[in-house]
């Protein structure tokens, strides 16, 4: 019953969006719909995929599009080009799906062959194999590792890119700018920052809690670096990106990043070399179980560092070229000024 | 020296791209590089003959290069018609470099050296061309001709030239592409092979409609034969400066066509599969209508250039037809005209070369009265068109005479008439031309005329040999006869 | 270690990318990835020849037997394109540090190389996987790294087309993974053995129906295929010179990949070609694949353009391939997408050159470069043969196979068709040719030496490469049969 | 059956909204939260193949014998990913698109990218004439 | 009790349930934006903070139990500071309050 009615709630905020032209109220509702669906998961027992809805599609990508927006205005060209043409293809697709889910086995069911084939072995089997009460982390961190290297692989490339397209060369100028002084107590922020000074700590304890309990409960290295990486930004929001820089210089995060791909991949490669497949753990340790333990423990490490990192990365990216937009439209106009 | 004939076959390829080395090494003195052209070439006839001889004594020589793909490799050997084709081509060579020397200089052209080494790997192409062993490898050699000739039409590199080397290459290419490809590959599928056999390697029971079709195919394919409607590329191809031309329409590329026509007819289809095929008796029509449509416009051409591109492609329909009679005259008379048609048609176009140097002329129009300052070169002019047209004493009789046999044992009355009409049409479009170079008084409005004398001594040299050959031709045909009747000789 | 190296293959440069991160100076990076590339193309030959001698390896990782585990399954056709891509990638990236002096400012480099690097990693891991999500997710890696590889080019028109990329790309992502998860909730398993012997038994619902068009559908937008290819023309002409070799010589390779192993392996032939039109549908796309994207091609300005156009035109030939859903054909097919990367690849390094000097890619820029940077013209122009299909060069062998493949199927106006098809490719390269050897300079350009011997090497490779794998087939067109034999469940 | 596939339907209706909006309008950040939607239905679609009526999460204690089926929700931990960092980087391209542009709509991008188109082939022109 | 602690719990509940109730519709209805951010307050302070007490009657064990007693603070902690910060935005950026704006045109006239 929850489910129908966290599914009518979405189908609300999707047409909303649709009809939406002012940017911001559009992403606030993506951060809903972000946030439904992740109700919904809990709904549909998947726990940890819920985590990390919550975590990214409520979070971290609502906050990014948010800064987006304040370089990009928020307002929409209300002319939408061929949208007729749009619906025909939406139409069409939409109906094949429809037609193609009428052959699906029933919502539920639990003879359907996703349930009688493969799932039963890490249900059942997890536990002798791995030792891990949460399933979707053995599955997540040793049946299916590569595919969470190649996870984590992607989140590595997406901030390498990021880097690449909108790291800022510093200008000679930066260096003789006098970085405003410590004005954390400065009135107009005073409250709010104080608050963050409090909180701040718990964040990051609650990321490592994640990144450690992943193996029994909900959780793990991606949520864990998302919300470690949450904390550092709530700081830099609050106390300048050039603070923030000084608390955490980018090139160490860059090395943290690269460090936690590595990490996770010498796993394998030590794997290997102890005469195992790659990401084969028995072989970590004498003893199998202890070997997946530890195989498990180690690259969720990777994942948390990676992830965090990169998060960072991208954030002070987006940000730093923000900076560097208004600093020139501040110099122009200074020149301006100076011209007239 | 003693080389093995295998060797020997081969260095007919690769002597010519040797020289490409020398000439481009050479670039810098020209006397140099055009010894290099001159000796490349006398050794390459020397071969030529040797190996002449040694198909003479019945030897037979085979060489095989690698295989490309399953049942598709090049190799070449040699027989009666490719030599044929490769003594012209490697006789003329010689005597084009010697005139081209005389012409380029006195001309003043543009990057000579682009010019030489394309030319050597024309006829680097025309040797492959003439010695390919089975119907992939004279392909490849076919495009690697159309290629190199073309920078040689368009050397002159104005405006005028590139849209003639568009037409020229467009229309080769897209033909060979579109038509000669697909039925090469049609034939490689139907029958497995592409090698050249005695009596062709269709088998007898092979669909005849398909055959048929395929015969169409090959035809127009072969678009360096000038069979209308693919002629356009001829006349286009005139931009070219004499020498080139002279190698165009006498020696390589036109001769290379007819020659493909001529080998699939006989070593593909086979002359007995060609008489049944429905489509030949259409061709043949064809063949005759582009021999009178060509004479006819010829007729009305005032650029001397021109009038002999058409004349090669009426001269062209005869050898086409000669092949597509399917009867051992008709083969015999379009081989031998092969070498006739290359002497006098090189001949006229050398003449004609050496009048626009000595007296900058190229309308026929102003050549009256030309003769009295050039008479060596008008005499020249007077004998080619003797043999083109098939007179005695000239080497074209043979090959008519062996024509309108072929169209009397193929019963295709039609096409003896046509052959009768085309003569008297080449007189007509022919004889004037020196007819008024001696006994009209030249136009009063170029009277500079006086000014004029005979064109420079490689040029004349070159001349006068290939007028020797077309009346050499007449007196002592047997080796050629010989060598055409070898080629069906093992049917009957 | 012999054991390990389906896995070291993708391993190896995805290791290498972090550590570059480390290395961080530029030059050091170029080396390193340059190195690593090398490694992983050593590792693809050894792979090639084990699975030709001892067949299919599987590879588990994590040790977890598949479905429960990934599996790494290398046979004949991914080991094949395994090779393809790393000696490509190798090739290309030594002329990177040169040609990125002058397109991308230095402290890009560093990344760029670990872009590129990543890249790499999701082509080969997409090629090598065995199991269907893992594809989904190499393939966003690659994609991603695409899309950012694709934005440094120094034009702003390349930040737009990346976005398109971007939004086309997920878009078809998204679809296969919809494909992925419908075709998991009928049969219970990811891993693309078993999913091939589970489908069949539920092949006639119609979800198995709808998964597989999103899945072909999802493919055919990452593989440009007509109408689908919007967004390459950009993409390939404003992406940095390295990237768009890199791209145009791999990317749309893998795609097709994926839509073999999906509609051949995972779905099975006779599901494929069955439940869908495909042959109807594959065969009309490509043709008008070919003949819309050639004559776009004809008009553009752009000389990158013009070869991304061929591109699409290429992608059509090999559809046309597949869709002949023959032993032949596919292998046609194979031979295509081996013999388009190595003419593609020299082709635009060619251009990456022509850009190092000139620093624009305009037709009008190619005025008068035959004589300013000989060398490089000359690779283009040979590389433009190859692509019209001339004989001696890699484009005649596929073209060929194809051709028999058509004839073979008595597909006689496709195989016309094709022909055609080819033809425009004549014009397109050949409008490029002309203005390169027969125009002038413009005046007032500053005249270019030739390009620099970074980038003089791999062209030349690869050109030679053209020639060899042209001449001497045996290694690609054996590779290719016993691909697509294996892939018809035929023991070779 | 009706309600059986209920569920599915309204994720297919999801689906094809986000994908509507990605298709249909011409603001890129627009279209980049329609990426996100479409994906983010696409992840639903998973998630309630997954649910086994009666199950819970797949973590293991005593006295549970139900469990959901854990695999899609691996997969698609995975693919939110995926998402994130495709955002992340579309992104990213959209600001480098405003800055070098000035403007995020389709139209305006294409109407700029067509002068420039216009104003090249001028001077390319004029420098053969000259 | 049981029965005490039950009541209780419901009893909680249910007042937090109808708070957050209430504050919807405050939202809805409340005319301009700093009212309507006093309806948000009392939604996510006092609403959530019964609704959360309410749980902690019913919670089974300690760890659940304490988990509650954190999620409570952090909502008391982050509640007020999040309307503070959103009203001195909505300040910064120069939005006068209805009310206060109907007094000056009641001064005016």
């Amino acid at each position: 019953m929850i489910d129908i009615v966290l599914l009518t709630l979405l189908m609300v905020v999707a047409f909303a969006i649709i009809k939406m032209k002012d940017l911001f109220s559009v992403i606030m509702l993506l951060g809903i719909y972000g946030l439904l669906s992740a109700s919904f998961f809990v709904a549909m027992d998947a726990v940890d995929v819920a985590f990390t809805e919550a975590a990214v599609g409520a979070g971290i990508s609502t906050l990014l599009i948010l800064l987006v927006i304040t370089m990009t205005g928020r307002s929409e060209n209300t002319t939408r080009h061929k949208p007729l043409l749009a619906l025909l293809v939406v139409v069409f697709t939409g109906a094949l799906l429809i037609y193609g889910t009428l052959d699906m086995p029933y919502f539920g069911s639990a003879d359907a062959p996703i349930n009688n084939h493969v799932a039963p072995r890490y249900i059942n089997g997890s536990m002798e194999e791995i030792g891990i009460p949460n399933i979707v982390t053995s599955v997540l961190a040793s049946y299916r590792a590569f595919d969470t290297f190649g996870e984590v692989v992607v989140i590595f490339t997406a901030g390498i890119g990021v880097l690449a397209l909108l790291s800022v060369v510093p200008r000679p100028e930066d260096s003789k700018k006098i970085t405003p002084v410590n004005d954390s107590m400065h009135e107009q922020y005073l409250v709010i920052r104080v608050v963050t000074k409090i909180l701040l700590p718990f964040i990051l304890l609650f990321a490592l809690y994640v990144q450690f309990h992943g193996d029994f409960g909900p959780g793990g290295g991606f949520q864990a670096g998302v919300i470690f990486s949450a904390a550092i930004i709530l700081y830099t929001m609050l106390f300048g990106l050039n603070t923030a820089r000084k608390v955490m210089n980018q090139s160490v995060v860059q090395l943290i990043a690269a460090m936690g791909v590595l990490l996770y991949a010498c796993v394998g490669v030590v794997s290997l070399l102890n005469g195992g497949n790659f990401f084969d753990y028995n072989v970590l340790s004498n003893d199998p179980v202890a070997g997946q333990h530890l195989g498990v423990l180690l690259i969720e490490w990777g994942v948390g560092c990676t992830v965090a990192s990169v998060m960072i990365i991208i954030f002070f990216s987006f940000a730093g070229r923000r900076e560097m937009q208004q600093h020139n439209k501040y110099v122009d106009n200074k020149d301006q000024e100076s011209s007239l | 020296m003693i080389l093995s004939l295998e060797v020997m076959l081969q260095l007919t390829i690769t002597i010519p791209l040797l020289a490409i080395l020398g000439i481009i090494t050479a670039r810098k003195s020209p006397n140099i590089r055009e010894a290099i052209t001159i000796t490349a070439s006398i050794i390459l006839l020397y071969i030529v003959v040797k190996l002449y001889q040694s198909l003479l004594s019945g030897k037979t020589v085979d060489v095989f290069w690698w295989e490309i793909m399953p049942n598709l490799s090049i190799s070449f050997s040699i027989e009666p018609l490719g030599m044929i084709f490769a003594l012209i081509a490697s006789f003329l060579w010689l005597i084009t470099t010697l005139y081209a020397i005389g012409y380029m200089r006195s001309h003043q052209e543009e990057n000579q050296t682009r010019f030489y080494s394309c030319f050597a790997l024309a006829i680097s192409a025309v040797m492959g061309i003439a010695f390919a062993d089975n119907l992939f490898t004279l392909f490849v050699f076919y495009e690697v001709l159309t290629l190199s000739t073309y920078p040689l039409v368009t050397h002159a590199g104005t405006e005028k030239a590139k849209q003639g080397g568009r037409v020229y290459l467009g229309i080769l290419l897209s033909t060979s592409i579109a038509f000669f490809l697909l039925a090469i590959a049609s034939t490689w599928f139907i029958t497995g092979t592409l090698d050249f056999k005695q009596g062709g390697i269709f088998s007898t029971n092979v669909d005849k409609t398909i055959a048929g079709a395929l015969l169409v195919l090959f035809i127009f394919g072969i678009g360096k034969a000038a069979i209308m409607p693919f002629h356009r590329w001829l006349p286009a191809a005139m931009v070219a400066p004499t020498p080139v031309s002279a190698l165009l329409h006498a020696v390589a590329v036109v001769k290379a066509g007819v020659f493909t026509i001529l080998k699939i007819c006989v070593y593909i289809f086979g002359i007995d599969l060609l008489v049944v095929l429905p489509t030949t008796q259409f061709l043949l029509y064809l063949a005759g209508a582009s021999v009178l449509l060509a004479s006819l416009v010829a007729m009305r051409q005032d650029n001397l250039k021109a009038r002999l591109a058409y004349s090669t492609i009426s001269q062209l329909g005869y050898i086409t037809m000669g092949a597509l009679l399917a009867t051992s005259a008709g083969v015999i008379g379009s081989s031998m005209h092969i070498a006739t048609h290359a002497f006098g048609k090189i001949t006229l176009f050398f003449c004609a070369g050496a009048i626009l140097v000595a007296a900058h002329k190229s309308k026929i129009s102003e050549m009256r009265g030309l003769g009295h300052h050039m008479p060596v070169t008008m005499m020249a002019f007077f004998i080619a068109s003797l043999s083109i047209i098939g007179v005695p004493p000239t080497g074209g009789t043979w090959s008519k005479w062996f024509l309108l046999i072929g169209t009397m044992e193929a019963e295709q009355w039609a096409l003896m008439v046509v052959l009768m009409l085309s003569s008297l049409l080449n007189i007509a479009y022919l004889l004037p031309i020196p007819f008024h170079a001696f006994f009209s008084k030249a136009l009063p409005k170029d009277k500079d005329i006086t000014a004029i004398n005979e064109a420079p001594w490689p040029s004349l040299l070159a001349i006068s040999i290939t007028t020797l050959g077309c009346l050499i031709l007449f007196i002592y045909p047997q080796p050629l006869f010989d060598l055409a009747t070898a080629i069906i000789a093992s049917r009957n | 270690m012999i054991s390990h190296l389906p896995v070291l293959q993708v391993i190896v440069p995805l290791m290498a990318a972090p550590l570059c991160l480390l290395l961080k100076r530029p030059q050091l990076v170029w080396l390193f990835s340059l190195f690593a590339s090398a490694i992983a193309f050593i590792i693809s030959i050894l792979l090639l020849q084990h699975v030709m001698t001892s067949g299919v390896i599987s590879y588990e990782l994590g040790g977890w037997k598949a479905p429960w585990g990934i599996e790494y399954r290398i046979d004949k056709l991914n080991a094949f394109l395994l090779l393809i891509i790393t000696a490509i990638s190798t090739v290309v990236l030594i002329a990177a540090q040169t040609s990125l002096e002058k397109e991308i400012p230095k402290e890009k480099h560093t990344l760029f190389y670990i872009l590129y690097l990543l890249s790499l990693t999701g082509m080969l891991g997409i090629v090598s996987t065995g199991d269907a999500f893992n594809v989904f997710v190499f393939l966003e890696i690659s994609s991603l790294s695409a899309y950012a590889l694709i934005a440094l080019g120094n034009d702003r028109r390349a930040l737009w087309a990346s976005y398109q990329y971007l939004i086309m790309g997920t878009i078809g992502a998204t679809f296969i993974l919809i494909g992925i998860g419908l075709m998991y909730q009928m049969t219970g398993t990811l891993n693309m053995e078993d999913l091939s012997q589970r489908l069949p038994q539920v092949a006639q619902t119609r979800t198995v129906f709808t998964a597989f068009v999103f899945v072909i559908v999802g493919v055919c937008l990452k593989l440009a295929l007509f109408p689908l290819h919007l967004w390459l023309p950009n993409a390939y002409a404003y992406a940095p010179s390295i990237v768009t070799v890199f791209f145009a010589a791999t990317a749309t390779k893998v795609a097709i990949y994926l839509l073999i192993r999906f509609t051949f392996t995972v779905f099975g032939l006779s599901f494929s070609f069955a439940t869908l039109p495909l042959q109807g549908l594959f065969l009309t796309l490509g043709l008008a694949g070919i003949f819309v994207a050639s004559s776009a091609a004809i008009y553009q300005k752009n000389v990158k353009h013009v070869f991304a156009y061929s591109s699409i035109a290429q992608v059509g030939y090999i559809m046309v391939g597949i869709s002949t859903s023959t032993v032949t054909g596919l292998t046609a097919t194979l031979l295509h997408m081996f013999n388009h990367a190595l003419m593609k690849s020299a082709i635009f390094l060619a251009l990456g050159a022509v850009v190092y000097r000139m620093g624009t890619i305009q037709l009008s820029s190619f005025h008068g470069l035959g004589r300013q940077m000989p060398l490089t013209m000359a690779a283009i122009t040979i590389g433009g043969l190859s692509l019209i299909g001339m004989p001696l060069t890699v484009g005649f062998v596929s073209k060929w196979y194809l051709l028999i493949a058509l004839i073979e199927q008595g597909w006689w106006p496709v195989a016309v068709l094709i022909l055609l098809g080819s033809l425009l490719a004549v014009v397109y390269v050949w409008r490029i040719v002309e203005v390169a050897y027969f125009k002038e300079p413009l005046a007032g350009s500053v005249p270019v030496k030739e390009a620099p011997v970074m980038f003089l090497i791999p062209i030349w490779t690869l050109i030679i490469a053209n020639i060899y794998f042209g001449i001497d087939t045996r290694l690609s067109v054996q590779v290719a049969q016993l691909a697509a034999q294996s892939l018809f469940g035929m023991s070779p | 059956m009706i309600m059986d596939l209920f569920n599915y339907w309204v994720v297919v209706v999801l689906m094809m909204s986000g994908f509507y909006i990605v298709i249909a309008h011409g603001n890129l950040i627009k279209k980049m939260v329609g990426l996100t939607i479409f994906q983010t239905s696409v992840f639903i679609f998973y998630i309630s193949m997954a649910k086994v009526e009666g199950g819970t999460a797949p973590i293991l204690a005593e006295s549970i014998s139900q469990h959901s089926n854990p695999l899609p929700h691996v997969l698609i931990l995975t693919a939110i990913v995926v998402g994130i960092a495709t955002t992340a980087l579309g992104l990213a391209l959209v600001v480098r698109i405003k800055e070098s542009y000035g403007s995020i709509e389709e139209e305006d991008i294409q109407q700029l990218d067509e002068q420039a188109q216009v104003e090249s082939e001028q001077k390319t022109a004029n420098g053969n004439q000259v | 009790m049981d029965i005490i602690i039950n009541i209780s719990g419901a009893l909680c509940l249910i007042i937090g349930s109808f708070l957050c109730i209430s504050g919807g519709i405050g939202i809805l209805r409340f005319p301009d934006f700093y009212t309507r951010m006093h309806a948000v307050g009392v939604t996510d302070t006092l609403g959530a903070g019964m609704v959360l007490i309410g749980l902690m009657f019913y919670s089974p064990d300690f760890l659940i139990f304490s988990k509650l007693v954190m999620i409570l603070l952090l909502t008391l902690l982050i509640g007020p500071t999040t309307s503070h910060v959103l009203a001195k935005a909505a300040m910064h950026n120069g939005l006068m309050p209805e009310l206060a704006q109907n007094d000056n045109n009641k001064n005016m006239d």
